[in-house]
């Protein structure tokens, strides 16, 4: 009897590989399960191959073309022309690369700092708690984009890192209240009592049963701070307030804007694309998120 | 038979100093209003320091600018930033501090750097009506509509209409305000030419005198119609989804279900029951909103060319005319924090059991 | 005559601050001992949870100390306190809730015994879980260590709940309406895994539960504590108790707790209450806690003073000026 | 409201079904789920007497609540009632509650058939005060004096024991739980119902509150005349209460009889079973007894029989075939194939362990 349960309890490493390789099956599974998730997911993925990637592949295009300016869509410009003659797809591929470095970047430092920040206040609570979220709810109520509308006045933010940094900081408020609520019906709960009892120490109770279960909130907490740097940054290059240095989607528009092509009815591809593109990954975005909730919930998963 | 506390009446006792403090954190009106007001005078204090702090000191900035441009001597240069700012460069910080909030409770935001001779005050009493205006009637418009809808897609959660709406709403909520913006320039002004966009520039047409007519109300929601339409189109989906998932909630609340069983009226239940239930969460949410759209008025406002505070916060941005900027900044904070108290006043109209909290 | 294991000794405890300040356990004694079973019984809201979590040494007591094998818990060294809490263990009442939803059994039961190096590596470990989950009637184990709890039934959560209590092999398990939420078909078959736990492995009980009849079963060999919002009204061994209970309370509870048997439940008497209500503990009754709806207050007396709980022989304590 | 088609009913009961207010014949309700439909209710039947409390008892997931929600047909949407009939009678005349258009399904809810439910805590709404939601609902029926509905309320909440006046002007937050649990019966009793269904009422109460509220059911249906179904998990609510016990599982009725018959007599092997697991609070120790296995999965249910697989007796015939509900003695009926040795075996045990108890059991016959 003996015998027989240790060949039955043993694993080898092959059944882990293979119980591995099942695990990402299943992620992959799950996302295709909500269909507008699986179109968020391939779209953003869509996305970054092509800021990532797809430079290598596709020139920018730089050289003035009197001849070609506003050429309608064809096999050599997939998108027209703008107004020097310039190819729209190369500006396209290159132009979301600081977009989307600025957005990861900020997506990571702001859920850094909400899941640290609410975390500490959940846990430590008492006075500290309350004066952390009375600040924060101060905070909620000003006026975010007019603050860095401001700030942009007064410090040059032409460096990317410290762009996403202060955007960052600024979206603290909203994810520390959340991630504070989130611990804090989590630490509450019974398992998490069980594993004080049975003494299994900080670090597992932080990381082995309170975060796994707010994965979701987190993702979804990161995917949202993604969307509203890209909102903050495409914006303020749009006002002309961040210096223009590279081409990305939001300098497109801008010179759109100021080039008067946007008056004009021949521009139609040049204004369109950068604006799609921006729409476009915003909705991924937010559609991905809502499947990445389906993903880190197990009660979801009940079917598989 | 006991009764519980909440029911018995107040003693009628003395009212010490002790009591009235409790009474006035147990009054959740009052507490709201104390918290409104430290907002302003924290963003005020953030804001001078800001100002003071920074790297590029503004006002040393200024005050080169003057020298090198006009040819000052560094003494006028110091004397007319003081002036202009408002504050005593030669006062130690706390002093500057003190005096700063001194002419603040004045009302005396300083002077416009670019056009001597024009307050600050004069220029925000001038620019922030019609932002008031427009982003005012936009989010009553998109309040409603978006309520409405979402009750609606609610109450049809399984017909083809829902997914429709809430494809709309998701997109609509995704994507940028000034990408809305440019959108309805550039397809219903120029494409289709279905607006007359050249006119429709700024917050009146010139001359039209302001009164209580039915022309100049008319030329004025003329000139806002399309910040008035893009400030809608950007919040209704926000406000379409949650009211939708409020409404679904409070559909499956047992108090529903019983007044189903009570034999009541559907008008009745959604009106008085669902709609009144649902609604109240949107109420705390109204805070991130109008914060929101008023900084959109920024990005909108230039968009259309409409001559709101949004636009003039750009423009004196652009011309770094400090004192502007700082004023309507905090004008725009202001008025956030003042609708914001607004919208927690009308929620404890609403519910009984945020007025009730203090007798517990 | 068994050692005493477990001692709370006057223990309090607030909760809140200013207005909402509850006081949810106050001056609570009770010992228990070795291998013995003490049910604490009451109504949701009496402060039998909140003694639970202080006699586990979840929750640190604003007054009194609590005692584990004569030593003083909270003024223990580092590395005794640990010991303490390991020999502790709780059971909860919701099935639902207890069990991480995002590990598997085998996560679940393996973490304690991992990180107590109860076992030197994975193979030990699995063998160990599966050990356990025989221990408390899941079998075969194959069929269990790999599910996550969502795919468990109530009762079958409950026995994993109990089977990572076991881990640590603790010397008293705090079982706090463990069977509570399950459904009653197979409620007799978990108080009797529970039973053959003190027979096997020496493991003392406390048992809280709502439902006296539950506790006379469990403990009717033992002993049976009544709380009544926040202090102990009546201990006394089991029989005793439901045959000739002292306190008002205790009589009131006894009468008017339904049975399952038409004859008997319809010919209880009938105790008249002076009050249908139950005090809010944010605004606690003067004097004996009970005394706005005793049928035997006598005013000026129990109303003014709050009575101890004393003892009155043959093991038995009661808190109430008309019976000592 | 209609009347409905002139159409034969099949009854079990003796007398004149103007003594039957409610009847259900097998009644279908399932539930739409990602994993598949729940078959919630199976072909439940049941009779309602006029005057009398029945008590549907059975443990989660044995569709008590789902049979008394379509009752009044306020099932969730993700619901269907795939077939069956709830007959109801009023002054000799028959409607099908299932048929009722909005109107009449409206004006049957409450005023003929009300409901309590399990969680007062949360049946009222938050934003309106106690007399507005009392006067919604006689406004809803007919078009009474404010003043006159006003006094009714008063006398209502009077007879529950509660402090009318502080009561009727208070916001659902400013009472507690046994209060709003009250305030629910009283209003359950403003348009003089004739059917009452009561869902586990007592539940969430503590034990003292939840004897006087029992209390006063008994009281008030002696005094006012309705009928009561009561729906509990709790068997001794039964036992207190109850004129006739039905035992519901997996979504069936499958044992109904008298109170004392069903107690002390039992014929369906789960009945049994649940009887043995229950302890009594006086009395000596009792030996208790598990039913083995689980509930069933709803969703895929076993053949045959559904408690075949927990039950002692099952034989072959019960893993093929689904018992039907049939009178075994006058009054009593059960759907086991095996009834008979049942109660053989419980006879014998109960004889064997007091001589005395049948006496004592048998009071009436």
């Amino acid at each position: 009897m003996a015998q027989q349960s240790v060949s039955l309890y043993q694993r080898t490493g092959i059944e882990w590989l293979r119980d591995f390789l099942r695990g990402i099956g299943s992620f992959l599974k799950l996302i295709a399960s909500n269909r507008v998730g699986l179109l968020g997911f391939i779209m953003v993925i869509f996305f970054i191959v092509l800021s990532t990637v797809g430079p290598r592949f596709v020139p920018l295009d730089t050289k003035t073309k009197v001849t070609q300016i506003y050429v309608p869509p064809s096999r050599e410009h997939p998108l027209g022309t703008d107004h020097q003659g310039r190819d729209i797809w190369s500006q396209i591929v290159h132009g979301g690369k600081d977009i989307l470095y600025v957005a990861f970047l900020t997506g990571l430092i702001s859920t850094f700092i909400g899941v640290v920040l609410g975390s500490l206040s959940a846990i430590i609570g008492g006075g500290f708690d309350s004066l952390m979220t009375t600040l924060a709810d101060i905070w909620l109520t000003i006026p975010q984009f007019p603050l860095l509308a401001v700030l942009a006045g007064f410090i040059r933010l032409d460096s990317l890192s410290l762009l996403a940094l202060i955007l960052a900081v600024l979206s603290w408020a909203g994810l520390f209240r959340a991630v504070r609520a989130q611990v804090f019906s989590l630490k509450e709960r019974d398992y998490v009592e069980a594993a004080r009892a049975l003494d299994l120490g900080l670090r597992h109770i932080v990381f082995s049963e309170i975060l796994p279960n707010m994965m979701s909130y987190i993702a979804i907490s990161f995917t949202f701070a993604m969307t509203s740097a890209i909102y903050a940054q495409t914006s303020l290059v749009f006002l002309g307030l961040v210096p223009i240095s590279t081409s990305n989607w939001g300098v497109m528009i801008s010179l759109a804007w100021t080039r008067g092509a946007i008056f004009s009815k021949d521009s139609i591809y040049y204004i369109m694309s950068p604006i799609m593109a921006i729409a476009l990954l915003q909705l991924a975005l937010v559609w991905m998120g809502r499947s990445l909730e389906a993903v880190f919930n197990p009660r979801l998963r009940a079917g598989g | 038979m006991g009764v519980p506390s909440a029911l018995r009446s107040p003693k009628s006792a003395s009212v010490g100093t002790a009591r009235l403090i409790r009474r006035i954190v147990s009054n959740y009106l009052l507490r709201r209003l104390l918290k409104a007001l430290f907002t302003v005078f924290f963003v005020t204090t953030l804001i001078f320091f800001l100002i003071r702090l920074m790297p590029s000191n503004p006002i040393e900035v200024y005050i080169n600018e003057l020298i090198v441009q006009y040819g000052f001597s560094y003494e006028d240069a110091r004397n007319q930033a003081a002036s202009l700012f408002a504050i005593d460069l030669d006062a130690p910080m706390a002093v500057q501090y003190l005096d700063f909030l001194r002419h603040l409770s004045r009302g005396d935001l300083g002077n416009s750097l670019r056009s001597p001779g024009t307050t600050v005050l004069s220029v925000i009493a001038k620019f922030l009506p019609w932002t008031l205006f427009s982003v005012g009637t936009g989010l009553l418009l998109s309040f409603t509509l978006g309520v409405s809808l979402g009750m609606l897609m609610a109450y049809k959660r399984e017909s083809s209409l829902e997914p429709v709406l809430a494809g709309i709403g998701s997109f609509l909520s995704s994507v940028p305000n000034y990408i809305i913006g440019i959108l309805l320039l550039v397809f219903l002004g120029v494409r289709w030419e279905l607006v007359p966009i050249g006119q429709m520039r700024g917050s009146m047409t010139p001359g039209i005198k302001p009164s209580l007519t039915l022309e100049f109300i008319s030329d004025i929601f003329f000139h806002a119609a399309l910040p008035i339409a893009t400030y809608v189109l950007t919040t209704v989906g926000g406000w379409m989804l949650t009211m939708k998932s409020s409404t679904i909630s409070t559909l499956g609340e047992d108090y529903v279900t019983v007044a189903r069983a009570r034999g009541l009226p559907e008008t009745r239940i959604t009106t008085a029951y669902v709609g009144r239930n649902a609604a109240l969460p949107l109420f705390t949410q109204l805070a991130i909103s109008i914060g929101f759209i008023v900084g959109g008025s920024i990005l909108i406002e230039q968009i259309f060319v409409y001559q709101g505070i949004g636009y003039q916060l750009l423009v004196a941005i652009s011309n770094r005319d400090y004192p502007v900027m700082q004023g309507i900044f905090l004008i725009i904070t202001a008025s956030v924090i003042a609708s914001n108290f607004l919208a927690d006043f009308l929620y404890s109209r609403l519910d009984p059991r945020v007025r009730i909290v203090g007798r517990e | 005559m068994a050692e005493k294991l477990i001692e709370l000794d006057h223990i309090g405890r607030t909760f809140g601050q200013g207005k909402q300040k509850v006081r949810a356990v106050d001056n609570v004694s009770l010992t228990i001992k070795e291998r013995d079973i003490l049910c604490l019984v009451g109504e949701s809201g009496c402060g039998k949870t909140t003694t639970g979590r202080i006699a586990a040494g979840l929750l640190r007591p604003s007054e009194g100390r609590v005692l584990f094998q004569g030593q003083d818990v909270w003024a223990m060294e580092r590395k005794e306190f640990k010991r303490y809490r390991k020999a502790v263990q709780i059971v909860h009442q919701d099935p639902y809730a207890s069990l991480n939803p995002t590990h598997t059994v085998y996560k679940i039961l393996s973490a304690p015994l991992l990180r107590h190096n109860l076992v030197t590596n994975a193979r030990e470990a699995r063998l160990k879980c599966a050990q356990l989950l025989e221990i408390v009637d899941l079998t075969p184990p194959g069929d269990f260590l790999d599910k996550y709890p969502h795919q468990l039934s109530g009762g079958q959560r409950q026995r994993v709940s109990v089977a990572r209590a076991l881990t640590v092999n603790p010397s008293f398990i705090v079982a706090d309406e463990a069977v509570s939420m399950i459904d009653v078909s197979i409620r007799a078959s978990l108080l009797g895994m529970l039973s053959r736990l003190r027979e096997q492995f020496g493991v003392t009980f406390l048992f809280i539960t709502h439902d006296l009849a539950l506790a006379k079963h469990f403990a009717w060999e033992h002993t049976i504590a009544v709380m009544y919002v926040g202090s102990m009204v009546e201990i006394a061994p089991t029989p005793q108790l439901i045959d000739e209970p002292l306190h008002p309370y205790t009589q009131a509870l006894l009468v008017a707790i339904p049975e399952a048997d038409p004859h008997l439940t319809r010919n209880k008497p009938r105790v008249s209450l002076r009050s249908m209500d139950v005090p809010s503990l944010l605004n606690l009754p003067s004097g004996c806690r009970f005394h706005p709806r005793c049928p035997r207050f006598v005013e000026g007396l129990c109303d003014q003073q709050a009575p101890d709980l004393v003892p009155v022989g043959d093991g038995r304590y009661v808190a109430c000026h008309r019976v000592s | 409201m209609n009347r409905r088609s002139a159409q034969p009913i099949l009854t079990w009961t003796e007398g004149p079904e103007a003594d039957v207010p409610l009847s259900v014949r097998d009644l279908w309700v399932e539930y739409r789920a990602p994993r598949g439909a729940v078959k919630a209710v199976r072909g439940a039947s049941f009779d309602l007497y006029k005057g009398e409390t029945l008590s549907l008892t059975g443990e989660s997931g044995s569709g008590k609540t789902t049979l008394a929600l379509s009752l009044i047909r306020l099932l969730p949407r993700s619901a269907n009632v795939r077939k069956g009939q709830i007959i109801y009678r009023r002054d000799g005349q028959e409607y099908d509650v299932l048929s009722l258009d909005a109107g009449d399904l409206r004006q049957f809810r409450w005023k003929e058939c009300a409901m309590v439910f399990q969680s007062a805590l949360n049946a009222f709404n938050p934003v309106l005060k106690i007399w507005d939601q009392m006067y919604d609902t006689v406004k809803a029926h007919d078009h009474s004096e404010r003043e006159e509905v006003r006094r009714r309320a008063l006398d209502l909440l009077r007879l529950v024991q509660l402090e009318p006046e502080r009561v009727i002007n208070a916001y659902p937050h400013e009472l507690s739980g046994g209060m709003r649990q009250r305030v629910l019966l009283a209003m359950s009793l403003l348009l003089n119902p004739q059917v009452i269904i009561l869902d586990e009422p007592t539940t969430a109460l503590d034990i003292l509150t939840q004897r006087t509220i029992i209390d006063l059911l008994r009281k008030l249906k002696e005094e006012l005349g309705f009928s009561m179904v009561f729906i509990s998990h709790d068997l001794s609510l039964a036992a207190e209460l109850a004129d006739r016990v039905a035992t519901m599982y997996a979504g069936r009725v499958v044992e109904v009889g008298n109170v004392y018959e069903i107690f002390y007599r039992p014929k369906h092997p789960y009945t049994l079973g649940l009887i043995k697991a229950v302890p009594t609070v006086t009395g000596g120790f009792q030996e208790l007894a598990s039913i083995s296995g689980s509930p069933p999965d709803l969703i895929n249910l076993p053949t045959g029989c559904k408690f075949h697989p927990r039950c002692l007796y099952a034989m072959e015939r019960c893993r093929e075939e689904e018992p039907e509900l049939i009178p075994a003695t006058k009054g009593h009926l059960v759907a086991c194939f095996c009834w008979e040795q049942v109660q053989a075996d419980w006879d014998r045990e109960w004889q064997q362990r007091e001589p005395e108890a049948m006496e004592v059991a048998w009071p009436r016959s």
